[in-house]
């Protein structure tokens, strides 16, 4: 298993479907910045996979996975700011090369992808893993993506554990000390609070979750 | 929320058209990328200043763009850093030959930001890009494991004395030296009244009761360090005098430029109160105020309360101060 | 009631104190009597400007005083006129040898106690005094048998131009001359999105729910003539310009100052979207902006709100708000 | 009747009596000035009389009853500023003239002092009956104590019902339009709002009928 193939239809509806997700979440994301940080992560985000879904309706058809990527993550780097631009944005921005230049990328290859993209954010951002940031949730889905296929799992079943390992990670945000961004500024008063990113970022693997393995078929 | 806004999404926009056509002697403004220029951009010969950040701390940026001080302020979204394509087009525009300083405030979305912009101006464009991170807030724990010190009120600072040195004629190398002493010689610390409203959420960013104060914000709405009971302004004062003395080891003799700021809805009337606890506790500690500054400088929305920064001063950094500087926020001697 | 104050009836004296500590240079302060001049009063052979009023509008009166405008200020309790004791003393102390011009905003308390002063000037003391009143506000019906108009936004006006005048040499009948032309071609309407709150009191003047407005508010946290729904800037825009430019019947082609004034806790970022949508509706209307200005400079405490003063100009009056001045709330040229 | 001796003891009480009243009720007064005006009044009249109770507390004896009231008018000329501190000072300026140069005034005497007051009020402000403002409280009651006085009743009793008339004054005030001062702004804004300046006139009425009949005796 793990053999299903992930082409540049199945990337947009996991595009389409995040930034579904992340209008619908808009206020709770702002809300949780608010607790801990400028209570803006809700419409940046909303901000930018707006403009990303734009430019997904405005693709041509045989654009390559790794181009699709790299327009996302050039589009976020271009419309959101702050924080979370860059990193969202060198998340997707290093995923292209991981992709090469097929049409479709088996599912190993997106895991390769995906594990090279959040390199890039914590080459970006200088976190680490209980910093109380997004990488709390995208590390660990990470590696519950990778340890399931390497186990033989389905890529709807291990991007259902990664999901799962992301919704983890951010719950586990929530006793944390923060030691990057805005939230740092805290200090002790940050404990008790979940990350914000983390959560968008919880919300980008379910809806990788919700749509790669299921579009291609498990 | 109450606020003298059309639609919330618009808000950045429609300021900077404000400023456009308030300020047509002096700035020129493109709307599409939200940088605003000094009006004689860019300035063969001379090093040119480049800052910018979210929105929402008016006059900074676009307040001080203007000779003497800013070649160009991008401006973002309310409280979120602008994005590389903007740093880099203002960096284009307004580069006289000899090189651009950015002047970043220390925040996580702001460094990489600018980051990506300095990085994209060296490799598309051949461009000569300093940057300078401004980190002046001891309301912050300063540390290798952190994202370190906010950068507030020595900001203005910065932009004001690199921005005389840069007119002077003084290379990339002596300005980026200017601002970075500047940075290295002041510190800030902030108090709230209330929180602000950001204008897209709608509702304010923390609940403070009318019996509480917050001591230690920073400038987007960020909760402080601790709150405490409401206090008088002279407990206030040395609330924040006393911990920006400690920090930066002032001593007897020292002459500091004093600024009291205001986050955007206190009154005058309480910040020249303010300025006057102030001098009384900085003469007590027998640190002489040079020069002083009072009023909305870089502030937070409507948030009301207020932040003290002092700078050490040298002889240079005086004269700097003095030299003539023409922009919306900020004007003297032209 | 959250302020930067200590114990409330002290805050004009202390708040003084600061100013007096902020601008050694520029100023010098009266504290016992509550009158700041600048620093080099009196100015031999050129006409003096005595302004003042309530306390709570600053930068009005204290921040115009200095080269190019007013010669002293006499600052009152909280919205409460000065007494005519501070008045005598300072146009005592002001006086160049060539008379007085007394700027006096119309309200009830402060004619009667400049009018007292000006009898006291004259008889007690032998000097010459005229009085000039600044009455610009169209929310107030103008009646005989009423208070009349409330002098807001021209006040500012009046004092750099006149004080500009004074500064040319003009003797006291031409520097009056100048102030009555510019209170006669200024209108002004303000509105409020929440009301303030006097120390003294501290709790807000009036209530004003989240959904509501007050428009034709003056700058003491009067009520204002109607309470309307939360609405568009662009709509509040019209609703301020419109009655002034009706008012003084400006016609196209008319070359205008706009002046777009914050109440005291209204940010800049606001201030601009407001002067974008007020200098829309101007061109709309024909009428050409020769200079502007926007800021809070006639305030009320800590009220969130603005005005729109509208000056039509003559060359003279470009002249004249060109010419240098070096106040703590307006300098340019020096 | 009518035929009482008012001298500077007497008006001290009088003062002191309208200074304890005021600061009682300066919350009211600052509450209803508050409604249509700038909301200072209890302020302005509370430091007005504060000073001239200061003032009295070092007076030295043997000081004229015109003396007195014109210490009295002049410290509220140099404390009180706004409209309240030219208008009463005013009135016990212009009592002091009528008052002559004796050591006690008789009540018929008193009566023309402090109708002569008014008129003084009445120059300065140039407001007339119904205006709403303090002219509503203090016409009538000079009225009703030179009408009392005139029919033989003694000083308390005229007192006593120049107060009422000065309470039914200040009543009346509510249903007006002000036309002068800071109210006169609201227009029909101020209808059904009592006036705090007539209000504050009342008071001074008022603690003469508790004084200076009874410190006499009637
Ligand atoms: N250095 C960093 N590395 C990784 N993630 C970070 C870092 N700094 C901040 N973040 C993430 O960004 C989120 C905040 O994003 P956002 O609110 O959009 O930007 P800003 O902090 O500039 O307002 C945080 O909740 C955190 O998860
Ligand atoms: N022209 C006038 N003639 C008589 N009384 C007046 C006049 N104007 C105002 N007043 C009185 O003064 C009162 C207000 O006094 P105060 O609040 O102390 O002064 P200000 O209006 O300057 O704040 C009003 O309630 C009214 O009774
Ligand atoms: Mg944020
Ligand atoms: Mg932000
Ligand atoms: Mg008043
Ligand atoms: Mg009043």
């Amino acid at each position: 298993m793990g053999d299903e193939q992930i082409d540049a239809a199945a990337l947009q509806s996991w595009l389409r479907a995040f930034a579904r997700s992340v209008a619908e979440h808009k206020a709770t994301l702002t809300a949780l910045d608010a607790e801990i940080g400028d209570a803006d992560h809700g419409a940046n985000m909303d901000r930018g996979m707006t403009a990303v879904v734009a430019e997904l309706d405005a693709t041509e058809p045989g654009t390559t996975p790794a181009a699709l990527l790299k327009k996302a993550g050039m589009t976020l780097v271009r419309t959101v700011g702050g924080a979370s631009g860059p990193l969202y944005g060198t998340l997707f921005l290093r995923m292209a090369p991981a992709a090469g230049t097929a049409d479709s990328v088996d599912a190993g290859t997106f895991a390769k992808a995906l594990g090279a993209g959040v390199e890039g954010v914590v080459a970006r951002g200088k976190a680490e893993l209980e910093d109380k940031t997004m990488i709390d949730a995208l590390t660990p889905a990470v590696e519950a993506l990778e340890a399931g296929l390497a186990a033989g799992d389905s890529l709807q079943e291990a991007l259902r554990a990664a999901s799962a390992a992301a919704d983890a990670g951010r719950d586990a945000t929530i006793p944390l000390v923060a030691r990057k961004g805005r939230a740092s500024y805290l200090g002790e008063r940050s404990i008790g609070h979940q990350d914000p990113g983390a959560t968008s970022a919880a919300l980008l693997v379910a809806a990788a979750a919700s749509t790669l393995g299921v579009v291609v078929g498990g | 929320m109450k606020k003298l806004v059309n639609d919330p999404a618009d808000v950045v926009v429609e300021s900077l058209r404000g400023v456009a056509k308030a300020h047509p002697q002096l700035l020129r403004v493109d709307l599409d990328n939200r940088i605003v220029y000094r009006a004689d951009a860019p300035v063969r010969g001379k090093v040119g200043l480049l800052s910018g950040g979210g929105s929402g701390h008016e006059p900074l940026h676009s307040g001080f763009v203007g000779r003497g001080m800013l070649d160009a302020a991008c401006a973002g979204e309310v409280f979120t850093s602008p994005v590389p394509d903007q740093m880099l087009e203002a960096t284009r525009n307004l580069d006289g030959g000899v090189g651009v300083l950015h002047i970043v405030k220390n925040y996580t979305g702001d460094v990489m930001n600018f980051d990506m912009a300095a990085e994209l101006a060296a490799e598309e464009a051949g461009l000569e890009v300093t940057s300078v991170v401004i980190d002046d807030d001891v309301a912050v724990q300063d540390s290798l494991y952190t994202a370190g010190r906010r950068g507030v009120g020595a900001t203005l600072l910065v932009e004001k004395l690199a921005g005389a040195a840069a007119e002077e004629g003084r290379d990339l190398a002596g300005v980026a030296d200017v601002a970075r002493r500047v940075n290295a010689n002041a510190r800030s610390m902030g108090m709230a009244l209330t929180s602000c409203t950001v204008p897209a959420k709608g509702s304010p960013t923390f609940d403070l009761p009318e019996t509480e104060i917050e001591v230690g914000i920073g400038i987007h709405g960020e909760p402080g360090r601790r709150r405490v009971p409401v206090a008088p302004a002279r407990e206030i004062a040395e609330m924040l005098v006393a911990p920006v003395l400690t920090d930066l080891d002032f001593t007897t003799g020292d002459g500091v430029l004093a600024l009291v700021n205001g986050m955007g809805a206190t009154p005058l009337l309480e910040l020249y109160l303010m300025y006057g606890e102030v001098a009384a506790l900085l003469e007590k500690a027998g640190v002489t105020v040079v020069r002083s500054l009072v009023g909305p400088f870089v502030t937070s929305l409507d948030m009301a309360g207020c932040s003290v920064t002092l700078l050490r001063l040298d002889d240079e950094l005086v004269r700097l101060w003095d030299a003539p500087v023409v922009t919306p926020g900020l004007r003297w001697g032209a």
